[in-house]
């Protein structure tokens, strides 16, 4: 991909806005979002510090928005942005970021950081300063609809033989039905047992829902790499089949970021709020527990505990249901530490996983779940997040851990009461 | 050259504290702040007596060796006198006084004391003499206007002197004399004691030396 | 000459500069704009940001031990400073004349001189951990060492008046606090007015979500 | 009556009380030697007169002790008539504490220059090396220079208040000197607090690696390496440092003590008290000021790599095989050494530019 500095700088001035003059603003340089940033802490080198990340930006907003630097510009008193700042930063706004959102957490004057790096990777790709990987992975969304580049095909090989183990029939394009599945490319691909699950759990509690082939799958690497125009291509095909089908919900999967893109940000994408509304799975389930109609039995009585994926927990606020539900099933659960909206992140979110630059990196920060997981002495972790759960296994086979990841929903399929009797 | 010398005669003294009062009264001094008190040894028991004591003006006057800011000096008249405006409050002068003279407004935490505050010989300060400023922050000035200080001028025993040093000694010697007559005579100590006018007591200027 | 300036034309001087130019900022940061929400919200975006604006005062378990030393010394800083600036006698006497009107119980001299010694321990701790700290070392521009050092000087200039009888000392703590104001607006001192926004927005946001923050 | 330097009040009252008793017994002597005589003669006793002042002259001197009168006046000591130690405390600081001190710090910065001199700076002998020890936490460095700057503005305004009337008032002029003064009296006393806090915070945080060991005693009679040849090995810190450290506390804590009892006069203390702790921090200060130069020297020019540690926290791995060797030895076993650049990663040092390469190479 081609670079065009002008056009980053033209589309990251465009970001900044009364939340980011603020937070630019308000920031102090007390350093405190390091010491939440798994990056930092894990190889406590300071440029991780995830404000630094936005050095960037912070020098355009001052040149462009406060007296001093408009004027020291004019003096020549303060260089302009370069190109080369894009080139030396993209390694620090890419790699080293997942976007997960706990320094935001922590700054004590209120800065989502987070925010901030979401549109600062606006300007990166925008001026061409984005990984290979990352910039292929949103290519192959928006020409084959899938960044892994699965197809309906694929997802149809894959139904087949969901179909074959759970003698179910899978819904497809069924207008009226009240919800729309949504799956992601890597439960597709890696995790078909999420979506046996799901038809077990649905036929069990007598819902009524369907898949489109004109938009199943939910991950969004347009929100990953910061482009705009591709987030909203990818959401509005997902919008579009929804509202042709007259769905009343459309579920978003056990996939972090698809939910934030599709739930938060879709709206304000597409520019016009829903006609049907966003729905976590996890929420569901929680739902249709609570209202009786999904009976769950036995319990599991394994020590474990739940990894928060941090696009559905602190960036998502989906921080209940998940907790509600291991209640039902699991009677060796156990919090970590540092958990909820305080989680570590995996070390692969925001498109880290996508990013093969980013790999040692990513491994080398995985020391901190590493910790996390070796303090609390279980053996299984629970997650709701492909993508987690793949960041998860490869870190685990890289420290030759022994520790098992299951997801959320899989296991509450294995406990719905009449599925003691088929086995 | 005269020396300006207070005495108290501890024979005559009756702890009435009128030169405590008067001086309070002519120099208006800050709360907290007594330029002159009045001390009784062996209060209730047979031998008891009771002096005035203020800033005693001395020769050598220890006060001045100490301050660190120099602010304190004696005039021609041999009166110690001091400059509030470079006074900065740290009390050594009241560590090195045998009197306790100087006295302090405050003593706050964290030595904050206010500017020092002592007996001037009712001489005033460093200002010119009788202005506004002079009145303020030392009080009267009666030396300037040929007047002794008021507390010695209005002991009602005379018992408190005040004045060029040869003359009050003269003064009390006389009274000793007559005084050690009539213990001899295992009488009345001030029975035979005769008071003489004192002469030569003219105006002092305060005029720094 | 140069004493009735500092008290007079240029205080009222530093004092118009302080509050056009914290309300210029304050405009600047609204006038960039934000655009609606769409995302149906899960619960209130202004208890959220009434939350965040509080709940931000406490700092969290894991961040608490590892950034111990910024909490400590940021807490000890920001309220023996706001105990010196406001609840000081000789400030609130000031404020009292110049700009109020009213005046409001001060502290006893004590109090005051205590919660300035704590202001100080916390500021040079700060002022340490920013030039010792490799994180804030690599992130502290000129602005964060102006801003420090005016404010430790206003400061250190207080404490050296501490005897109000000195005019000129009285002066100069005036005059350095007159430039920190005029320096204000333009510097990261803003986030004493900016950090009501930023934790608001933020707030608002997490409040939509249904995160407690 | 010219004291020694270190003679206090107490040493004055006894000899005081001395030469009262003495006198004494030969009035008694000279009064009762008559007496005798006229008893042996047989005639009428004559008249004793004694001198009705003498009980009254006695209390007020306070020369039995002090006996204390009343006054209806309030206040500190408003009882007591004179304060007999207030000369033997202007006694010992205008003639003893100003002149002596003086010499004594310029005598210390001369030796040192002379040291420097003779001496030259102390090399790392095997050279700098590109490997590093982590010496100091960030904790560590920043409750130092904490206690160092505190330390250096009182040492500056304490020795303004000592010296400052005979050094810098002839000078610049009763007015501005008297600004100065106020304002080094009054920055003195906020800051005195703030530097008990630091002395505890830096006794809490160092005091384990300062407790004297096995080997501190070798390296005393070999004077530190300085005198002989070769360095003495030493774990973390050596015995000069040690001493050191605990003098500064030792000391530190008088300072501290007799500074808080001459800052909070709301005690009631008395003028003795005043005195006597004025004196302590006199001398506990002065000796601390030699101290702290040569600890600034010998940390400054005075020998090559002892700074660093304390300002980037690593220290340099010769330097300390040649200084600390047991540590370094330990430190090189556990695998502790680390290279510049790894260090001037860990510090963000260097341009981003070349960091972003680097670690592009790194990964692609």
């Amino acid at each position: 991909m081609s670079h065009d500095f002008a056009k980053g700088v033209e589309v990251l001035s465009r970001q900044i806005d009364s939340r980011i003059a603020a937070y630019f603003s308000a920031c102090v340089h007390c350093g405190l979002c390091a010491e939440a940033c798994l990056f930092y802490t894990e190889t406590d080198d300071p440029r991780y510090t995830p404000i630094y990340k936005l050095e960037p930006m912070r020098r355009l907003w001052k040149a462009q928005h406060t007296f001093w630097g408009k004027f020291a510009i004019k003096m020549g008193l303060s260089k302009p942005l370069t190109e080369q700042d894009f080139a030396d930063w993209e390694e620090l706004v890419y790699d080293s970021c997942t976007m997960c959102g706990r320094c935001s957490m922590v700054c004590p004057v209120g800065n989502d950081i987070t925010y901030m790096i979401r549109k600062e990777r606006e300007g990166f790709s925008a001026a061409g300063y984005a990984p290979v990987g990352m910039q292929e992975a949103t290519h192959r969304a928006l020409t084959i609809g899938s960044p892994m580049g699965i197809t309906l095909k694929t997802l149809q090989a894959a139904l087949i033989h969901v179909e074959k183990n759970t003698g179910l029939k899978i819904p497809m394009d069924q207008p009226g039905a009240d919800y729309m599945t949504l799956f992601s490319s890597m439960e597709v691909v890696n995790f078909p047992e999420y979506i046996e699950s799901i038809a077990r759990i649905f036929d069990a509690a007598k819902v009524s829902w369907t898949i489109s082939s004109e938009a199943f799958e939910a991950t969004n690497s347009g929100i990953q790499i910061g482009s705009h125009d591709a987030a909203r291509e990818i959401v509005s095909r997902v919008v579009n089949a929804a509202e042709s089908l007259g769905v009343k919900y459309v579920i978003s999967p056990e996939c972090g970021h698809a939910y934030t893109a599709i739930r938060w940000e879709g709206p304000n994408l597409i520019g016009r709020p829903y006609k049907f509304e966003i729905i976590h799975i996890l929420e569901l389930l929680d739902q249709l527990q609570k209202d009786g109609r999904l009976l769950l039995s036995g319990h599991t009585d394994i020590p474990l505990t739940f990894h928060d994926p941090c696009q559905i927990v602190r960036r998502g606020g989906v921080v209940e249901p998940p907790r509600d539900l291991l209640a039902k099933v699991a009677t060796g659960f156990v919090e970590m530490a540092d958990h909820g909206t305080m989680n570590w992140c995996c070390g692969g979110g925001g498109g880290v996983s996508a990013n093969e630059r980013a790999e040692e990196l990513r491994l080398k920060v995985f020391d901190r779940k590493r910790k996390q997981i070796e303090a609390l002495g279980v053996k299984t972790m629970v997650t709701a997040c492909a993508n987690c759960r793949i960041v998860l296994e490869e870190g685990i086979e890289d420290r030759e851990m022994d520790v098992q990841v299951i997801g959320l929903t899989e296991l509450v399929a294995e406990h719905l009461s009449h599925n003691v009797t088929p086995g | 050259m005269a020396r300006m010398k207070f005495y108290c005669d501890a024979e005559r003294c009756i702890e009435c504290n009128a030169c405590v009062t008067a001086c309070k009264n002519e120099n208006e001094v800050p709360w907290g702040v007594n330029r002159r008190r009045v001390v009784t040894i062996k209060d209730g028991e047979p031998g008891e007596r009771s002096l005035s004591v203020a800033c005693m003006h001395c020769s050598d006057a220890p006060c001045i060796a100490v301050c660190p800011v120099d602010c304190i000096y004696d005039t021609i008249d041999g009166v110690v006198l001091h400059d509030k405006d470079i006074c900065i409050g740290c009390g050594y002068c009241f560590y090195a006084c045998p009197f306790g003279a100087p006295q302090f407004p405050q003593e706050g935490a964290f030595g904050s004391r206010g500017k020092m505050d002592k007996c001037t010989f009712c001489a005033g300060g460093p200002e010119e003499d009788h202005s506004v400023d002079e009145r303020r922050k030392y009080g009267s000035n009666r030396l300037a206007e040929g007047k002794l200080p008021l507390c010695a001028e209005m002991c009602s025993t005379k018992a408190l002197l005040a004045g060029d040093a040869n003359v009050i000694s003269d003064i009390y010697r006389e009274r000793v004399i007559n005084r050690g007559a009539s213990v001899l005579n295992r009488g009345v100590s001030y029975q035979n004691a005769a008071f003489r006018a004192s002469s030569g007591m003219e105006g002092k200027s305060s005029v720094k030396k | 000459m140069i004493g009735e300036l500092i008290d007079g034309p240029f205080w009222y001087f530093s004092l118009v500069v302080f509050c056009i130019g914290v309300l210029f900022r304050l405009i600047s940061i609204l006038r960039a704009g934000l655009k609606p929400d769409l995302a149906v919200p899960r619960s209130g975006g202004s208890t959220g940001a009434l939350r965040n604006l509080f709940s931000r005062f406490i700092p969290r378990r894991d961040v608490a031990t590892r950034g111990r030393l910024t909490f400590v010394a940021g807490y000890l800083f920001h309220i023996g400073l706001f105990a010196l600036l406001f609840f000081a006698r000789p400030h609130v006497d000031f404020i009292a004349e110049r700009i109020t009107g009213f005046s409001w119980p001060a502290l006893p001299y004590w109090a005051f001189i205590i919660s300035a010694e704590i202001a100080f321990i916390g500021l040079l701790l700060l002022w340490l951990h920013r030039l010792l700290h490799p994180v804030t070392r690599l992130l502290s521009n000129a602005d964060d060492y102006i801003g420090t050092g005016l404010v430790f000087l206003v400061m250190l200039t207080g404490c050296l008046a501490l005897a109000q009888a000195f005019e000129p000392l009285r002066l100069l703590h005036l005059f350095l606090a007159e430039l920190l104001l005029i320096y204000f607006p333009f510097s990261s001192l803003m986030h004493a007015f900016t950090f009501v926004f930023s934790r608001s927005y933020s707030g608002a946001v997490m409040g939509r979500k249904g995160v407690n923050a | 009556m010219r004291r020694a330097l270190f003679s206090s009040a107490g040493v004055e009252t006894a000899g005081f009380s001395a030469v009262l008793m003495l006198t004494l017994v030969l009035a008694f002597l000279l009064l009762m030697a008559p007496h005798a005589m006229a008893e042996t003669a047989g005639n009428a006793p004559a008249i004793q007169v004694p001198n009705p002042s003498t009980d009254l002259w006695r209390e007020v001197r306070q020369r039995d002790g002090v006996t204390s009168g009343r006054s209806q006046i309030a206040g500190v000591e408003s009882g007591t008539l004179i304060n007999p130690y207030g000369e033997t405390w202007r006694n010992f600081r205008m003639k003893q504490l100003i002149p002596y001190s003086g010499y004594l710090l310029a005598g210390m910065l001369l030796l040192l220059i002379l040291f420097f001199l003779v001496r030259g700076k102390i090399r790392v002998k095997a050279g700098i090396s590109n490997k590093k020890l982590f010496r100091y936490t960030l904790y560590e460095r920043m409750i130092h220079w904490f206690i160092a700057s505190v330390f250096l503005f009182l040492a500056l305004t304490g020795l303004i208040l000592l010296f400052g009337r005979s050094l810098l008032l002839p000078w610049i002029g009763s007015e501005v000197f008297s600004l100065l003064a106020s304002a080094s009296k009054e920055g003195h006393n906020l800051f005195g607090p703030v530097f008990a806090v630091a002395l505890l915070l830096v006794f809490i945080r160092f005091v384990r690696r300062n407790i004297y060991q096995k080997g501190d005693l070798t390296w005393l009679l070999k004077g530190g390496g300085i005198i002989g040849k070769g360095h003495v090995p030493s774990n973390f810190f050596n015995m000069g440092e040690k001493s050191m450290f605990w003098l500064l506390v030792l000391v530190g804590a008088v300072i501290v003590g007799s500074g808080l009892i001459l800052v909070f006069p709301v005690f009631g203390q008395a003028r003795i008290t005043m005195e006597l702790s004025h004196v302590s921090h006199a001398l506990t200060t002065l000796l601390m000021i030699l101290v702290i130069m040569g600890h600034i020297y010998i940390g400054s020019v005075g020998m090559e790599g002892a700074l660093d540690g304390m300002t980037t926290g690593y220290c340099d791995l010769n330097w300390a095989r040649e200084h600390h060797a047991e540590w370094a030895t330990l430190c090189e076993q556990e695998g502790k050494v680390i290279t510049d650049v790894e260090v001037s990663r860990l510090r963000g040092d260097g341009d981003t530019q070349q960091h972003a390469a680097t670690s592009a190479q790194e990964t692609g």
